[in-house]
């Protein structure tokens, strides 16, 4: 698998990532990897009611993320893009609030982090990436533009938004990046029943889009095609799609058992080399960082983790009374009554 | 006696701000005025721009502000109301249009999930102020799916205001409301009084709520005061219960009609307080009957006045058949006859 | 007291064809005979084959009748929907599966503009024989759109049939009746309740409308028989409905539960029937309030029981705001506490 | 443009066609000619309230429906396929009376003509299409299956079903022909603005569908694709995509006014050549047909329209009671009640 170079402006001058750079890649994904596994754990203690594991998705999430630019950019995430969230930064116990079912859409701040609300509906916001983008070059259309980059799922590929998003976004030429995660599966159905074809990246082409197919476990490609579709969208080129290749090593959810559509084995095969290990290896071959690095960033990591853990175990419920105040900005008098009515006789008070 | 006088709001003064405008100038009026006013907002859907919409609410309106504030979308809803999130996200105030109430259907995700639950779900920081017009409601003999009724579909969704306007000078002062609110509003425009008639006064509102003639923009309005019993409607139906009345009071029966115009928040005590006076109501609807707003608007009166409420709330509505062919139409929708039958059988009920 | 004994419909006599089970294989156990019935059937939707389904319900059904008869579907609910249509048109009854409540909003489009009408537009000669299984409403403390109720959207759908089974017994026999008619049927699952276990009796209906405990397949089901008041709900709420009963019992309060079961049509006649007895009744649901299927229920209990009826019907319902994340669902569902409170208010209501 | 023969059973044994089916489809298209501005006349009239005229779409529409085996196919349609309607032999006065306002979905019945009824929402019957062909699949896997014929428009190709209809139908390998006629408008928005990458046909690749794109106004060579498209179905090889490239010379529908959106100069530049007076050119210079021919052929489509016309003065409007009797196969008693009522203060019976 190559990345195609196929975009206008393909950000050449682009510095390579310094050793710094690709320790701080690495130093994010032993964060996420470790966050990920335990937030497995914290499900089965019954810390959180679920989760969506990333397993092997941290090179494809880590790679991109890392290539949002917060000043003006923007990511619309599904309920899996906890690696994304780390890499850009967010409050991760307002982050994994949504899996201690405190708050749907997370307890973060979604203007402030640039990473919109955790969507629930499979494709429900590829469509607000245009429009957000288009927002953009309605604002200032000369200036480099902010550009939106939505995240999907080849199961997510198969409804009509995504489709309605591609075309308008290519009519409109909006600065969005259609960044797929081809993980092989959509819950128990494999790619193959899927994508007709095999391959969203494919799909760009009847839109005019160009595409980027690149390896999703090798997360210098997946920043270095991020970083170039962002610069193609910058310059008002239009969308671009990328579909990073990788694999759901976990079950779809914690609610999931895998067992029942894929053996052990077959796993194995498909799963391909680990993204973390993978690129720890190269580091160490090229030099960039040497186990005393390793042992570290496994040392914050878990620090980080028990912070977060903590953080998760003090979040108490919100006030029922949100569940009225949050819901216009301004509020209706009816709503106003049925929240007296509820704290009369859900409060007593 | 002619709708247009049927139809203006009780004593509006011959003021310098009166014209007479349809209600297709109307809201063609509010949408130039929002546009002028706010840079962030933008109007789009199908045939808006160069077309200026297939009933030319959106006329002249590209040409005067630009292809960038009103433009045309691919042929798509779920499309246009999902670019619409993203658009308030970006911070502007969207004004999409769908180009027929039953082509809303295939944007009903994008209403229900996202529109609806973004201020939620964001806590506040994503706040969704679109304005979806809706060419709505039946009685153009129109191609299937051109008739429908979505009111009772909206006004279930939490996180949406829904409103409808049956005259000229509401359909201006309510859209320009509509389109200047932090929130979502779904504006049902009854497309069979796009091309009638009536006063308008264009004198700016004194306060955000209130419209030059003193009425509020946000509760239901007495269209026409009565004694005897309530008839509630909203839409192109308001017109059509007045006419009743008129009908009605031929034969000394005066009737209250009360114009919901809110479908969602229901103005409540205007129902209470009518009915409390009248003791007998009809509500009046073009959708369906099963699970339509009339069981919601009956409920509402029978809470507020069952003490006093003379008979059970009547609802003369659509029947729950699909949206019939031109033909049939006046078949389907709540028509003079079946309104008296309505009345009638309010006014003859008796205990027991 | 237990559950399962509180949710047996009443007098069911330990015969051979009695056997304890949960909804979640009630209902495979239907879906498993209409397939080996009707070879016309045909299962399908997003991991519905090899995974038989996320909540079971299709578990082992492929293994045993085939890809061609269960199968998996791309990630669409409205292909899924769409598709359903035109394997209608060829003669085949599909019963597709939106994955959760919430996703049968991207096929609302198909379900409202094509399934509901191609038996009216093709004037009866292309029935829609599509049993829609939709997973449905709250309190398993699950994901966004994970806890819907959609029911008043569905009811209000001319062409559209709709039922929800509260206990196993009547998940088996309702879904068998529902998967074997030639009309739509919008069937609701309560996935709170999948899991528990009631008896259910399997010998094979005596005709297609009655259930071996000879209560009718058709209507309502009185749950629990009582004087003084009505409880009307369905789904989940019916086993919460019991309960309260059984505390309101201990206050020498005596109520009936009504299970509607069919939410279109809605059994009106056993809604009048009950509250002509009672002459009090509170419906809930977890929907939202405003425009819910309570406000319908309420109006035919006020339209048949006017002259009798003691207080205004109550509605205990979920609120008007987006369903919650599951720190909030119990604040969100119609408690016990706030049934309670929905009881009180109508007994103690005074005239004046 | 040319056809691409990419289809992998291109049916190339096919006897070409021979004069008598020639002039067959010079006669069918003259008929639809004729009766299509016939309607709009009877819309001036009042005759009919409103009608989507097909002017230009003729050698498009009969060339495809002429392919269609009535013995096993089955053709879905839009609002604006009268000329496929027919070329399939339908009772045409029962085609029409959807414009008279009798009945939405037509008086002729759907399946003894294999054409389903019309179809206002737009992309609405596209999903319906890939259902009814699974199951010729399921029906009968290895006969020579009936293949369903969907029809659309450019404008159509937005919307999020055909991408799930296109999709489904490759993962399924359904024998479906998705028929575009790209007429170069969705009302007043021009295809440029409206089919992001400028074909639909290109949209097929996407999928692992072969695609044709073919000139909409050459009768001969839509009919040859399409006859194409049905045997590559038939045989089992799934899904095939048809775009033929056509032009909408009349308004939208006679509620339209092109004046708004396109100029007169516009218009005869884009339209090209009368598909309609091409043809017989054609069929003269072949020496198929002489002019005497072409007279009969007109004056059959006169007596033909007159009958149609008559025919639709003729048609009353439906019982009312058709309202509440056709809603259901298993009526309700609820529903039973309304229609009583209806008749009680309706038709005071
Ligand atoms: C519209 C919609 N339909 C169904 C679901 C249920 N669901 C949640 S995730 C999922 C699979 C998604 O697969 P994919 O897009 O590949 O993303 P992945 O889970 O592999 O990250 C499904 C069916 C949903 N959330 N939204
Ligand atoms: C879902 C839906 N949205 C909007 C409309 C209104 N409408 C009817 S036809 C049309 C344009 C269709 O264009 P195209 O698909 O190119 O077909 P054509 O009319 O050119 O034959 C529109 C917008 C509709 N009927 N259905
Ligand atoms: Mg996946
Ligand atoms: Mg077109």
């Amino acid at each position: 698998m190559t990345t195609k170079p196929a975009l206008a402006a393909v950000d050449d001058d682009a510095a390579p990532l310094s050793n710094q750079q690709l320790r701080e890649l690495y130093t994010l994904m032993a964060a996420v990897r470790h966050l990920d596994t335990s937030a497995v754990a914290w499900q089965r203690q019954g810390i959180i009611p679920g989760y969506a594991p990333e397993l092997g998705q941290e090179a494809a999430q880590v790679g991109s993320g890392y290539a949002v630019d917060r000043s003006r950019d923007f990511v619309f995430p599904t309920y899996r893009e906890m690696g994304v969230a780390r890499a850009m930064g967010l409050d991760m116990v307002g982050y994994m609030s949504t899996h201690k079912a405190t708050w749907h859409g997370g307890m973060y701040n979604p203007v402030e982090s640039r990473f919109a609300p955790i969507q629930a509906v499979v494709a429900g916001s590829v469509l607000h990436a245009v429009g957000w983008a288009h927002g953009q070059t309605l604002a200032a259309p000369d200036e480099g533009t902010g550009v939106a980059m939505t995240y999907f799922g080849d199961g997510a590929s198969s409804q009509g938004d995504v489709h309605e998003a591609m075309n308008f976004a290519a009519v409109m030429k909006a600065p969005v990046v259609f960044f797929i995660q081809n993980n092989g599966w959509a819950i128990s159905v494999p790619t193959e029943r899927q994508v007709a074809g095999g391959s969203v990246a494919a799909r760009a082409a009847g839109y005019g889009i160009p595409a980027l197919q690149v390896d999703g476990n090798d997360v210098v490609a997946v920043y270095e095609a991020t970083r170039s579709a962002f610069a193609h969208c910058r310059n008002g080129n239009g969308p671009v799609v990328i579909e990073a290749m990788t694999y759901r090593r976990g079950p779809h959810s914690t609610a999931d058992d895998p067992g029942r559509y894929r053996t052990l084995e077959e796993e194995r095969l498909d799963a391909g080399e680990d993204p973390l290990e993978r690129f720890k290896q190269r580091l160490l071959a090229d030099g960039v960082a040497d186990e005393a690095f390793f042992a570290d960033a496994q040392r914050k990591a878990e620090e980080e983790a028990e912070v977060i853990r903590m953080g998760i175990q003090d979040l108490g419920p919100r006030p029922g009374a949100e569940m009225f105040n949050l819901v216009f900005q301004e509020p209706t008098p009816a709503l106003q009554s049925q929240a007296t009515a509820w704290r009369e006789e859900s409060e007593h008070v | 006696m002619s709708e247009t006088i049927t139809e203006m709001p009780p004593v509006i003064p011959a003021a310098a701000g009166i014209q007479q405008l349809s209600m297709q100038q109307a809201l063609n009026r509010a949408l130039d005025e929002v546009l002028a006013q706010n840079p962030k907002t933008v109007i789009f859907g199908e045939d808006c721009g160069r077309l200026g919409g297939v009933f030319r609410i959106t006329d002249g309106l590209q040409a005067k502000h630009g292809e960038d504030r009103v433009f045309d979308t691919p042929l798509a809803e779920s499309g246009i109301l999902g670019m619409s999130v993203g658009l308030a996200m970006a911070g502007f105030h969207p004004i999409p249009e769908v180009q027929f109430d039953g082509f809303a259907y295939p944007a009903i995700n994008q209403i229900v999930c996202q529109i609806a639950r973004m201020n939620y779900r964001s806590r506040g920081t994503l706040p969704m102020p679109i304005t979806l017009r809706v060419p709505s409601f039946g009685g153009i003999r129109a191609p299937e799916h051109h008739g429908e009724s979505l009111e009772a579909l909206f006004a279930h969704v939490p996180g949406l205001k829904v409103v409808s306007p049956s005259n000229p000078h509401d359909a201006y002062h309510l859209l320009k409301y509509a389109a200047t609110r932090p929130d979502p509003v779904i504006f049902m425009e009854p497309k069979s009084r796009y091309w009638q008639k009536g006063p308008v006064d264009l004198t700016p509102a004194a306060a955000d709520t209130t419209a030059p003639d003193g009425g509020n923009l946000t509760g239901a309005r007495v269209a026409r005061e009565g004694r005897h019993l309530t008839l509630v409607a909203w839409g192109a139906m308001v017109s059509r219960c007045l006419q009743v009345a008129e009908l009605a009071a031929e034969d000394g029966i005066d009737i209250e009609v009360l114009d919901l115009r809110w479908l969602k928040p229901i103005d409540a005590e205007a129902l209470a307080r009518s009915v409390a006076k009248t003791r007998r109501a009809v509500v009046v609807h073009e959708a369906p009957l099963t699970s339509g707003l009339g069981a919601e608007v009956a409920q509402l009166i029978t809470q507020g006045c069952f003490d006093t409420l003379k008979a059970p709330v009547e609802r003369v509505t659509g029947f729950d058949v699909p949206y019939p062919s031109g033909d049939l139409e006046d078949e389907y929708i709540p028509n003079i006859d079946r309104i008296l039958f309505g009345i009638q059988r309010v006014l003859e009920y008796r205990r027991g």
